[in-house]
């Protein structure tokens, strides 16, 4: 069967995309810097901290990593209110992506961290260096130098994953785009031209993080 | 001159290929098959929805029922949702939908509306302490609508600047209103009378009324034969007062003369 | 190499415009992101020039409707009424926005969408002569312009009142004017016209011939675009706007829902 | 016409898992065929084929799993070739876990230090025989437990299946919260059934992972 491509009635709106992707990259960027962070402490106290909080951050990776996104997000979003914490869209979106992406990021820098023999660790200690140096030089930069290539599949990942919140209505890229489907009925089209900007945005993120790579581990 | 051969022939292929003889009227298809593909929506109670046994019942799904038994054809019931029902139409995986559509111009350049078999109003509830009476005195008060449906097409043409939360479908706009994160709820009236038996202490205060919203049949661009049968097919059914049947049962109302298409 | 793959684009686009164009024309108008449509130039309050040459008027407005549902530019072409139809069928325009009424003759030449302004053919006079019917004219002097509508049904009521047929619409309303006749039929927009330009003659309503709504028209065989037509006259009705043109420009409300087509 | 949340939903709830079990296992099976391939391109000696194995995972990942499943059940019926909705979703998923796949074997291949390979070379196997008897047996225990860790996402990703028409875990629950207008309390009945399939496996996968450390 033939089908002809019709993308004015896309590109008519194509503010509300531009908005879509511009709230899609603050939500990313947003997220993965606190997610980043608050997956990096996770991790420390996974493997360095004592055990009573070892349990409950591995109870927050397990539980957070095998459910579904969705399910935080609405728990945040409609449950908290009934306990009298009222977020709107935009915090709530935020607070439930960086939640999960801790969780995510803490299991695989976690994995980074194991990879640093002891013996370094020692050997950073016997020549002089205070703790957080130690943490920083023999233990942070390279866990994050080993785990790079799964922690940044994560991040675009989670770039991705941001269209969930369109489920409560965060304006975002996929929300501007069922928004625009919905009116015109163009389907393909708006399915079309959402794909490759998704495209475009992680093969963007992919280029960042690998310049990124330069900066930080290849002096 | 091999060239010019090859191109020739490329381009009697392509459009052979791309536009050959119009493929088979789908209405004579349907017959001959013996089978009608209807898509109806499972998400939208109480037009479609499953039953505590999943069995699937609502306006549409009996809808659905009654075209088949007029074709004299096996009903073959594919349940769609919002975002893939275009897709199904347009692929021919469905040859009609019957999923509470709401026309616009917009809508009718994709495919062809029949004529309105349902006939359903929308409006804006919100507790009784709030003076809102028209689209514009919304303000600034958030206003839970499901995206895309023509309560939230609507009101988002009435005032642009209204603070419209649209959200993926009418249960989640519902749970927004119902835990506070709205102070105003946009639906289908039947929904909201359901919601407030359900919710004796959440204030469902109908605040004014959006506009009528009929819902219509979809067909795939150019199925003339098909429409102009469903459009007998509505018109025999409202005379012989079976969609009054129908609205009763599902809807809780006698049906209203509604304009004609 | 490079060159090749351009000329199997073209060939393709070629093979892709060409078949579009001549596929449908609704397809065509979207694909061209211009849609043609004809106007009269001297029917107030239809379509006619204001002071600065420009076209306003009811047809006019709507056609801008017409083209921004569509989403693509409006073209307008002016033509009178002898060349509209001819303007239609040699694909000068797209479609004819030119306060149309049905008869069953032009039918044979295009296709006629849902009626989109209600205007009704009367007979008009002086308060003082109680007039309900025609059989109440008596021998009387009605005023008419030959050939319309007014005087085909005027005719056909065989009344016995003495029907002054003039050559066109400007001399009949003169010979009302003037007191050459107690009567006057004519359409009921024109004397909303007249009777704003001439306050101290009384344009009284005696009795309807029949309504004339005006139409939409296409080219035979252009069902695509008809339903849409259809579609979006619907929607504008659903919404008011067709409502708000009625009092714009007809100087009041749509009187009754519009007969379906 | 609302009706209660009742046994009886939870009940349909707990079947539907059915359905996320079988497109899982569709997905990893069609996955694993893809990914071996993938790995086995982005490990090789050959720079073409390495960059067409990262080309691919970066291409592949870059575009969301629903777009994939639109492509395969309504892009090819567009070109013609209209497929049932699950060898749609076979492919679909496929293409996708493929991708992940592909890149989690392949960093398991290239953390088999070169001398095993080399020492691979020396005995004159070829490069397929030395990564069938040497590097693969050897890989393996490195790519269990991200494989399995996938795994628990591409069980919550089944649920975008819905868009060509299946009825898992997540649509049931949309299904039953549109009758019932409870999403909260629905949702949290789907969370705990995810959980109950994701957690153990992710629990094996720790085991794995302790097992080959200690190996190590």
């Amino acid at each position: 069967m033939a089908y002809t491509f019709q993308f004015r009635d896309v590109f008519a709106q194509r503010d509300a995309i531009v908005d879509g992707l511009v709230l899609t990259l603050e939500l990313s960027a947003g997220v993965i810097a606190l997610g980043f962070a608050i997956g990096v402490m996770v991790a420390a106290v996974l493997v360095y901290g004592k055990p009573w909080a070892r349990r409950i951050a591995a109870g927050y990776v397990e539980v957070i990593r095998n459910t579904p996104l969705l399910v935080q997000l609405f728990l945040i979003f409609f449950g908290l209110p009934s306990l009298g914490l009222k977020l709107d869209v935009i915090t709530a979106s935020v607070l439930a992506l960086t939640i999960n992406l801790g969780a995510y990021t803490a299991e695989i820098v976690r994995a980074g961290f194991e990879s640093i023999p002891k013996s370094q660790i020692e050997a950073g200690i016997s020549l002089g260096l205070t703790g957080p140096q130690v943490f920083r030089h023999v233990v942070l930069l390279p866990a994050l130098r080993n785990v790079y290539p799964s922690l940044t599949s994560q991040f675009v990942l989670m770039m991705l994953a941001t269209s969930v919140v369109s489920q409560i209505s965060a304006a975002e890229l996929f929300h501007a785009g069922s928004i625009i489907q919905s009116r015109t009925f163009r389907d393909f089209e708006v399915y079309t031209v959402i794909a490759v900007l998704y495209l475009g945005l992680s093969l963007l993120l992919r280029m960042g993080f690998s310049v990124c790579y330069r900066l930080f581990f290849r002096r | 001159m091999i060239k010019k051969w090859i191109q020739s022939v490329a381009v009697v292929l392509l459009s052979v290929g791309l536009f050959g003889p119009a493929l088979a009227d789908r209405f004579e298809e349907i017959i001959a098959k013996g089978v009608v593909r209807i898509g109806v929506p499972l998400d939208v109670p109480p037009f479609g929805s499953q039953n505590v046994n999943r069995e699937a019942e609502g306006f549409d799904v009996e809808m659905a029922g009654m075209v088949a038994k007029a074709l004299g054809v096996k009903l073959e019931l594919t349940q769609i949702t919002g975002a893939n029902r275009l897709p199904f139409l347009l692929t021919d995986k469905v040859d009609i939908i019957i999923s509470v559509m709401g026309l616009t111009p917009e809508r009718a350049k994709q495919i062809m509306f029949t004529a309105p078999y349902a006939n359903t109003s929308l409006a804006v509830y919100g507790p009784k302490n709030l003076n809102v009476k028209s689209p514009a005195d919304l303000g600034n008060y958030k206003v839970a609508a499901a995206k895309g449906t023509t309560q939230e097409l609507a009101l988002s043409a009435a005032n642009p600047k209204a603070n419209i939360m649209r959200t993926e479908d009418d249960a989640t706009a519902a749970a927004a209103y119902l835990s506070g994160q709205a102070q105003i709820f946009a639906t289908n009236s039947i929904v909201a009378i359901d919601l407030a038996k359900k919710n004796p202490n959440k204030e469902f205060d109908l605040k004014f009324n959006i506009r009528r919203s009929p819902a219509h049949m979809g067909v795939k661009m150019g199925e003339h034969t098909l429409v102009r049968w469903l459009d007998s097919f509505i018109f025999f059914n409202t005379m012989n007062t079976e969609l009054d049947r129908l609205h009763i049962k599902w809807l809780g109302r006698p049906m209203e003369p509604m304009p004609a298409l | 190499m490079f060159k090749r793959l351009v000329q199997c684009i073209a060939v393709v686009a070629l093979a892709l415009g060409s078949a579009a164009a001549q596929a449908d024309k609704l397809a065509d108008i979207l694909a061209k992101g211009v849609v043609r449509i004809i106007v009269f130039t001297d029917v107030p309050p239809f379509s006619s020039t204001n002071v600065n040459r420009e076209l306003e008027g009811f047809d006019v407005d709507l056609a801008k409707m017409v083209a921004a549902a569509l989403g693509v530019k409006l073209e307008l072409v002016s033509a009178t009424a002898a060349n509209r139809i001819p303007y239609l069928l040699t694909d000068k325009a797209d479609m004819n926005v030119a306060a149309m009424s049905v008869t069953a003759e032009r039918a044979k030449q295009v296709m006629y969408s849902a009626p989109y302004a209600d205007t009704s053919l009367a007979v008009y006079g002086p308060k003082s002569i109680s007039v309900k019917s025609g059989a109440d004219l008596g021998k009387r002097k009605v005023a008419v312009a030959k050939g319309t509508t007014e005087d085909i049904v005027l005719t056909s009521l065989n009344t016995g009142a003495d029907i002054m047929r003039m050559e066109d619409n400007a001399t009949s309303v003169q010979a009302y004017l003037s007191g050459q006749s107690q009567f006057l039929a004519a359409n009921s927009v024109v004397v909303v016209e007249l009777a704003k330009k001439n306050p101290t003659k009384e344009f009284d309503f005696k009795f309807a011939l029949r309504r004339a709504p005006a139409h939409i028209t296409v080219k035979l065989g252009e069902h695509n675009l008809l339903r849409w037509l259809d579609t979006f006259i619907f929607q504008a009705t659903l919404t008011g706007d067709l409502d708000k043109l009625h009092v714009k420009w007809l100087g009041g409300p749509m009187t009754a829902p519009l007969p379906p087509l | 016409m609302i009706r209660e949340l009742s046994g009886t939903d939870v009940l349909y709830l707990v079947m539907a898992m059915r359905w996320t079990v079988f497109l899982t296992l569709l997905a990893l099976g069609g996955g694993s065929v893809v990914g071996l391939v993938i790995a086995a391109c982005g490990a090789s000696k050959n720079p073409a084929l390495r960059y067409l194995a990262r080309g691919y995972v970066g291409f592949v990942q870059g575009i969301p799993l629903l777009v994939w499943l639109f492509i395969f059940y309504f892009g090819l019926s567009i070109l013609g070739y209209s497929l049932p909705p699950w060898i749609a979703a076979a492919l679909g998923f496929s293409v996708y876990a493929g991708a992940f796949l592909g890149e989690i074997w392949r960093g398991a291949l290239i953390s088999i230090p070169r001398t095993q390979w080399e020492a691979g070379t020396a005995i004159g196997l070829t490069y397929l025989e030395q990564l069938r008897h040497v590097i693969i047996p050897q890989a393996v225990r490195v790519a269990i437990p991200p494989t399995v860790g996938f795994t628990v996402q591409l069980i919550k990703n089944t649920s975008l299946a819905a868009v060509i028409g299946f009825v898992e875990l997540t649509r049931e629950g949309q299904l039953t919260t549109a009758a019932t207008f409870q999403p909260f309390a629905v949702y949290l009945i789907v969370a705990a059934l995810y959980f109950c399939m994701c957690y153990p496996l992710t629990r094996y996968s720790r085991a794995l992972e302790r097992t080959r450390r200690v190996a190590r």
